[in-house]
């Protein structure tokens, strides 16, 4: 039986806030009060995924619902954040101040997601989804001495204004047209409804919102700099955690209230299109970029379409593809994140050149990070395939052909820059002899991250079985 | 009445904005800004929103612009000296913008006779309001407090001179 | 002439998309910052609005948070330019060119 | 145990030895490895009981797909696949043999071998369409990483080139495969290869579809025209052991594929792309014939005539005749083997003397009489004389295949004419002759240790040639059922 007391969120903030007094009041060392926020992170890990979703539903005046989806995307954030705040132990050294506030906003961040996943108001949704912008803004600029750092801040504080301004202007059109901010009260609303034209005007305006978080073409154009600029651990949160938040964000929008046929008939050719030109322009775009961030940022660009396209395909079977395809992004791309993070910690990682004859060097850096971009790239038989497989099904189910093509065509694309890192890696040699010195407990989290890439990916039934439990097939 | 008092507060409001993006004093800007706010809360009280009215004044004059003005002051922001006009950003801003308005508009006319006018309720709603943010709307309120206790860290660290 | 929805809501628009052209019009940080209040305040209006004309409060309970909510992010954007300030020495959005597209 | 399941997990093993036992010689482990699998492949041979059934099967429940279908691993070796793996582990073992023991980053090599051996098994022995996808990736990765580190010249364009066109073709396939299995009605989907054989009868639109895209998929695998243009390149700057394994064996991976897929459950589809088949395979024959005669460079004329000679294969496809399709199995196994014998020695030859223009070599015969023997066997199968392997399949798919395409198939046979010109001219030009300055540094192959996978692959081929029943009476039951549909 879980409580309002007892609901992972609440224990999370709770948790923050006294790490906050305890920084404030005893000015313990940042690297004790990282290794609590693992801990904490770790026991919220069981605490939840020990919880029984269905015992109570709705919470908080039905504001809040605690099912099966959110308890799986509960989980998914915390495990995010458990690898971002590892890679943050990794490159703690290069934090100038307020290391400690580090690992505190981040999980503030983590809290906002998590809350983002049990949302069932679109005034509970902005609040949320706010607490999570604004923590970014923090963090993103965090490296205050920094040029790139602080513009990335500005440009990532600009876009993200923006688009809660739309997010807004949306709910206040959806609110006024259905007479309720409450998803019940407006899936009902929409049902007795004939189509009105503020309708669809408001839902637009929320996926522009929400579109703008997902960094979905023509939306995207923040996420390359901000990506690039941000220290790399809050660029492997955005990239994993917050594009997840939007997803889930979508994916409660777009088959709860909107899951109507006669909506739907208007949002799917929408997000195919947008889908498709995510994927394209994406993967496209990654080629020629030399900087490793930058180019995961339009990889990432790429993978939202991916994502899309599995929302836009028929409902139950598209959204179980979009589970199973975060599952196995988040795997991959963290296992590349972490990576970069523990060569960072001896120099820079950003740009390709620096990954030279890495092999070589450091092959414990170098083998999990050619398997996370060789999952990345959906090469079976790493667990990046099959998300991509059951992507392709969703989208040949619901007869998509076109969204197929772009999505083959993409995905070609995706490998060439993909295994451009991984021939770097290998096939060239290093520009220095230095050793890259890995710590033992690094090597434990990439050799546990690049087991799981090939591990799931060769037996993927517990994935599976997960994701369908939730459904209930 | 009521007509000529929408007329008047929408003009005030509308020039306000235009004001804060045709200044090129920083300050001129955040006066035009001050304006339109003031206008915008006599719209809300045109809408039977006192209490937001009030805290429209209190918040965005009193406090939003005060801190804008004086990061103004603060970093001595001086009026942007004269360049070549941007042309390209001019004629992208302005396609986006009236197409957005442009769809704004279609949407509410066609939507001119469904909503009418409802008799003006009890002027005094704030013991609706604080009914709903203090029941209903308890979790986004208090998801609100973490919100601004981030932004206050956030603030501190980016921003403050020396930190240990 | 009487004032009906309609005309909140096109004065509303009016305003949003004012604030839109600025931010792509303008340079300067501060300035930008101004033109997203306008923006939210427009998204306000719209709110408030809706909300005298359906009679259900929620519409004036998500001002109060969008209120809320621009104050916290004028608050770290500020930060933000006081910290650029201290490195660049002005606060124009032109000086950030280190990212390109 | 399964001894299909064995021969999964010997290279497995091997591969876990490499790791962890460095001090082992990785050559040692492999070469010990393949020739366990080759072992159980003889025994399986002569084990096997005949007729067209599955046998040795091994099912076990993988992951179930919400309203799409169930997944299993599932093995099974019929007579087709029976011969196909018999081809796998004979060209694994000679592959590692001829490999040098000393070739850098040796532990590397021989695990990507072992893993392409693994998948080409795997790839043969599954019966479930997703595991047969999975194990055909399989194999095909480390091919990408050998070319770009063992490489000859241009190999990092030459592997990347290879890599876009096969992960193209792989996604294609993709494509085609999911549509195939979503064909089937809800309540019975699966990824089963029979399953799938004997598919109701699937709506000629939807095959009109899943036919090209399958065609395709594979073609680029397997090389059809126009789609070949990694292959001669890909194979002229791969290390030998990766060109023996990928133009005998996985190249064989989609004709076997096909055979499978498209004749027992797209009739339909296969009679509307007839046509553009039949077109696509003369200028496979006739046009890469004369492309063939026009090179300059050993590596890359074996590479244009191995391209070349898939327009055969499909031939016997498109006939869909039960003696041209028996031909088709042989001439499968049998390319395999030659390819493989020629290769190697290519490999040898550049190995030895850095050079790969034919015209620089002559005297091969004068200054190493072994190499030249091997050479003059492997071309003489190449083209397709009686008693050696190919003739056999090549004369089955032109008889069976003539009934139903008379003039098609006497246009390939005048591929068989342009096939002998080259390769004879090579064989004179590289084997006689004076002893040119190039030829000079060659040291003959002296050691029975050294000579022994070229006398196991010529001899494999003359089994064949000599005495192609057994291998006739194992597969055509098989290729009955195929053709008929899977008893639909």
């Amino acid at each position: 039986m879980i409580s309002i007391f007892g609901t992972p969120e609440f224990i999370l903030t709770v948790a923050a806030t006294l790490l906050l007094l305890w920084e404030a009041a005893l000015n313990p060392s940042p690297r004790l009060l990282g290794r609590v926020t693992l801990a904490i992170l770790i026991g919220l890990f069981v605490y939840v995924f020990e919880s029984d979703p269905t015992a109570n539903k709705a919470l908080w005046s039905g504001l809040y619902v605690w099912d099966a989806e959110a308890k799986f995307f509960k989980l998914f954030f915390i495990v995010t954040s458990i690898l971002v705040v590892w890679s943050i132990r990794l490159l703690e050294s290069k934090i100038e101040v307020g290391k400690s506030e580090f690992y505190i906003i981040t999980l503030f961040a983590a809290s906002g997601m998590m809350l983002l996943s049990s949302v069932q108001d679109l005034i509970l949704l902005f609040v949320a989804l706010e607490l999570v912008t604004v923590s970014f803004y923090v963090l993103v600029a965090y490296h205050r001495s920094q040029t790139a750092s602080l513009e990335a801040g500005v440009k990532y504080l600009v876009m993200g204004a923006v688009s809660s301004a739309f997010l807004i202007m949306g709910s206040a059109y959806l609110f006024g047209a259905c007479g309720s901010t409450h998803f019940d009260s407006i899936g009902l609303a929409l049902r007795s409804l004939e189509m009105r034209p503020e309708i669809l005007l408001g839902l637009a305006l929320v996926l522009v919102g929400l579109f703008f978080k997902v960094s979905v073409v023509p939306f995207h154009v923040w996420a390359p700099d901000v990506y690039q600029g941000a220290p790399l651990p809050v660029t492997a949160f955005l990239a994993v955690g917050s594009k997840a938040a939007g997803i889930v964000l979508l994916l409660r929008l777009l088959t709860g209230p909107f899951a109507g046929e006669e909506v739907a008939s208007y949002w799917i050719p929408a997000l195919a299109t947008l889908g498709m030109a995510s994927m394209i322009l994406g993967n496209f775009a990654a080629i020629p970029q030399r900087n490793l961030k930058r180019m995961l940022a339009y990889s990432g660009i790429g993978h939202a379409g991916f994502l899309l396209a599995g929302i836009v395909s028929n409902f139950i079977q598209g959204q179980a593809a979009v589970l199973i395809y975060l599952c196995t992004y988040l795997i991959s791309a963290m296992t590349v994140f972490i990576a970069m993070s523990a060569l960072g910690k001896s120099g820079e990682s950003d740009h390709v050149s620096n990954y030279a004859g890495l092999s070589k060097k450091a092959p414990w850096i170098a083998v999990p990070m050619a398997l996370g971009m060789v999952s990345l790239a959906g090469i079976p038989p790493c667990i990046g395939f099959m998300g991509k497989f059951t992507i392709f099904i969703a989208i040949w189910q619901s007869e998509h052909y076109a969204l197929f093509a772009a999505g083959v065509i993409s995905a070609v694309a995706g490998l060439y820059y993909y295994l451009g890192v991984v021939r770097t890696m290998y096939w060239t040699n290093p520009a220095d002899k230095d050793p890259v010195i890995v710590s033992f407990q690094t090597k434990i989290v990439l050799g546990l991250l690049s087991a799981s890439i090939l591990l799931i990916g060769f037996w993927s039934k517990p994935l599976f079985s997960i994701v369908n439990s939730i459904y209930g097939f | 009445m009521e007509s000529l008092l929408f007329w008047f507060f929408t003009f005030g409001m509308l020039l306000g904005g235009i004001g804060v993006i045709a200044n090129r004093n920083p300050i001129a800007s955040a006066l035009s800004l001050v304006i339109s706010i003031c206008f915008l809360a006599g719209l809300y009280l045109l809408l039977n929103a006192f209490f937001l009215a009030a805290i429209q004044i209190i918040v965005y004059a009193g406090a939003v612009m005060v801190l804008f003005l004086f990061i103004v002051m603060l970093l001595d922001l001086r009026a942007e000296a004269k360049r070549p006009f941007r042309w390209g950003a001019f004629f992208v801003g302005l396609v986006v913008a009236v197409l957005f308005f442009v769809a704004i508009a279609r949407v509410t006319h066609s939507m001119k006779d469904r909503f009418v006018a409802a008799p003006f309720g009890n002027p005094d709603n704030i013991t609706a309001i604080g009914n709903l943010l203090f029941t209903r709307y308890l979790l986004p309120f208090e998801v609100t407090s973490i919100l601004l206790l981030v932004a206050m860290i956030g603030a501190i660290l980016l921003s403050k001179k020396e930190l240990k | 002439m009487d004032i009906g929805l309609q005309h909140y809501l096109v004065a509303s628009g009016a305003l949003f998309s004012l604030g839109l052209f600025g931010i792509i019009f303008r340079r300067n940080l501060i300035v930008v910052f101004m033109c997203l209040e306008l923006m939210l305040n427009a998204a306000n209006l719209t709110l408030v609005a809706f909300s005298r004309f359906t009679q259900h409060m929620d519409g004036q309970i998500f001002v109060f948070f969008t209120i809320t909510v621009a104050a916290a992010e004028v608050a770290v954007g500020l930060a933000l330019v006081v910290a650029i300030f201290r490195i660049k020495g002005n606060g124009k959005t032109e000086s950030l060119k280190e990212l390109k597209f | 145990m399964n001894p299909l399941l064995i021969l999964l997990l010997v290279p497995l093993a091997a591969i876990a030895v490499i790791l962890w036992l460095p001090q082992i010689c990785p050559k040692r482990t492999t070469v010990t490895a393949f020739i366990v699998n080759f072992a159980i492949s003889l025994g399986l041979f002569f084990q096997f009981e005949g007729g067209s059934g599955f046998q040795w099967v091994l099912k076990y429940p993988w992951f179930n797909l919400p309203n799409v279908a169930q997944v299993n691993f599932h093995l099974g070796v019929d007579g087709i696949s029976l011969m196909m793996v018999f081809l796998t582990t004979l060209v694994s073992l000679a592959s590692v043999w001829v490999t040098s023991a000393v070739v850098k980053r040796a532990r590397e090599f021989f695990i990507y071998i072992l893993l392409i051996s693994l998948g080409a098994l795997g790839a043969f022995l599954s019966r479930d369409l997703f595991f047969i996808y999975i194990f055909h990736e399989f194999a095909l990765i480390p091919t990408f990483l050998m070319i770009g580190i063992w490489g000859g010249q241009n190999r990092q364009f030459a592997s990347i080139q290879m890599t876009l066109y096969l992960a193209l073709g792989s996604l294609i396939l993709l494509a085609g495969i999911v549509g195939l299995v979503l064909t089937q009605p809800l309540d019975s989907r699966s990824f089963d290869l029979e399953a799938i054989q004997q598919i109701h009868v699937i709506d000629e639109g939807i095959q009109r579809i899943i036919y090209p895209l399958l065609l395709i998929g594979f073609g680029i695998l397997i090389s059809l025209f126009p789609f070949h243009s990694w292959a001669p390149t890909g194979y002229a700057s791969a290390p030998a052991a990766t060109a023996m394994m990928h133009a005998g064996v996985l190249k064989k991976f989609g004709l076997y594929a096909l055979l499978r897929l498209l004749l027992p459950a797209l009739d339909s589809g296969a009679d509307y792309w007839q046509t553009t088949l039949l077109v696509l395979i003369v200028g496979n024959v006739i046009y890469l014939g004369y492309v063939t005669m026009a090179q300059k460079e050993f590596p890359l004329m074996l590479g244009y005539s191995s391209v070349m000679h898939m327009g055969y294969l499909f031939l016997a496809l498109a006939s869909q005749s039960l003696i041209a399709l028996t031909g088709f199995v042989l001439l499968m196994v049998a390319h395999g083997i030659s390819a493989a014998l020629l290769f190697a020695l290519s490999g040898e030859l550049q190995s030895k003397t850095g050079e790969t223009r034919i015209a620089s070599f002559g005297g091969v015969y004068t200054q190493a009489p072994f190499l030249g023997i091997m050479l003059l066997v492997g071309s003489m199968a190449s083209i397709g004389l009686p008693g050696l392997a190919n003739f056999s399949g090549e004369v089955l798919i032109f008889f069976g295949a003539f009934k139903s395409h008379p003039w098609v198939t006497i246009v390939c046979v005048w591929g068989v004419v342009i096939s002998a010109v080259y390769q004879l001219r090579a064989v004179r030009l590289i084997c006689f002759g004076s002893v040119s300055e190039v030829t000079a540094k060659l040291v003959d192959l002296s050691s029975y240790s050294a000579r022994f996978p070229y006398l196991l692959l010529v001899a494999a081929s003359l089994w064949i040639g000599i005495y192609p029943q057994s291998v006739i009476h194992l597969v055509q039951p098989c290729l009955e059922v195929i053709l008929n549909g899977g008893g639909r």
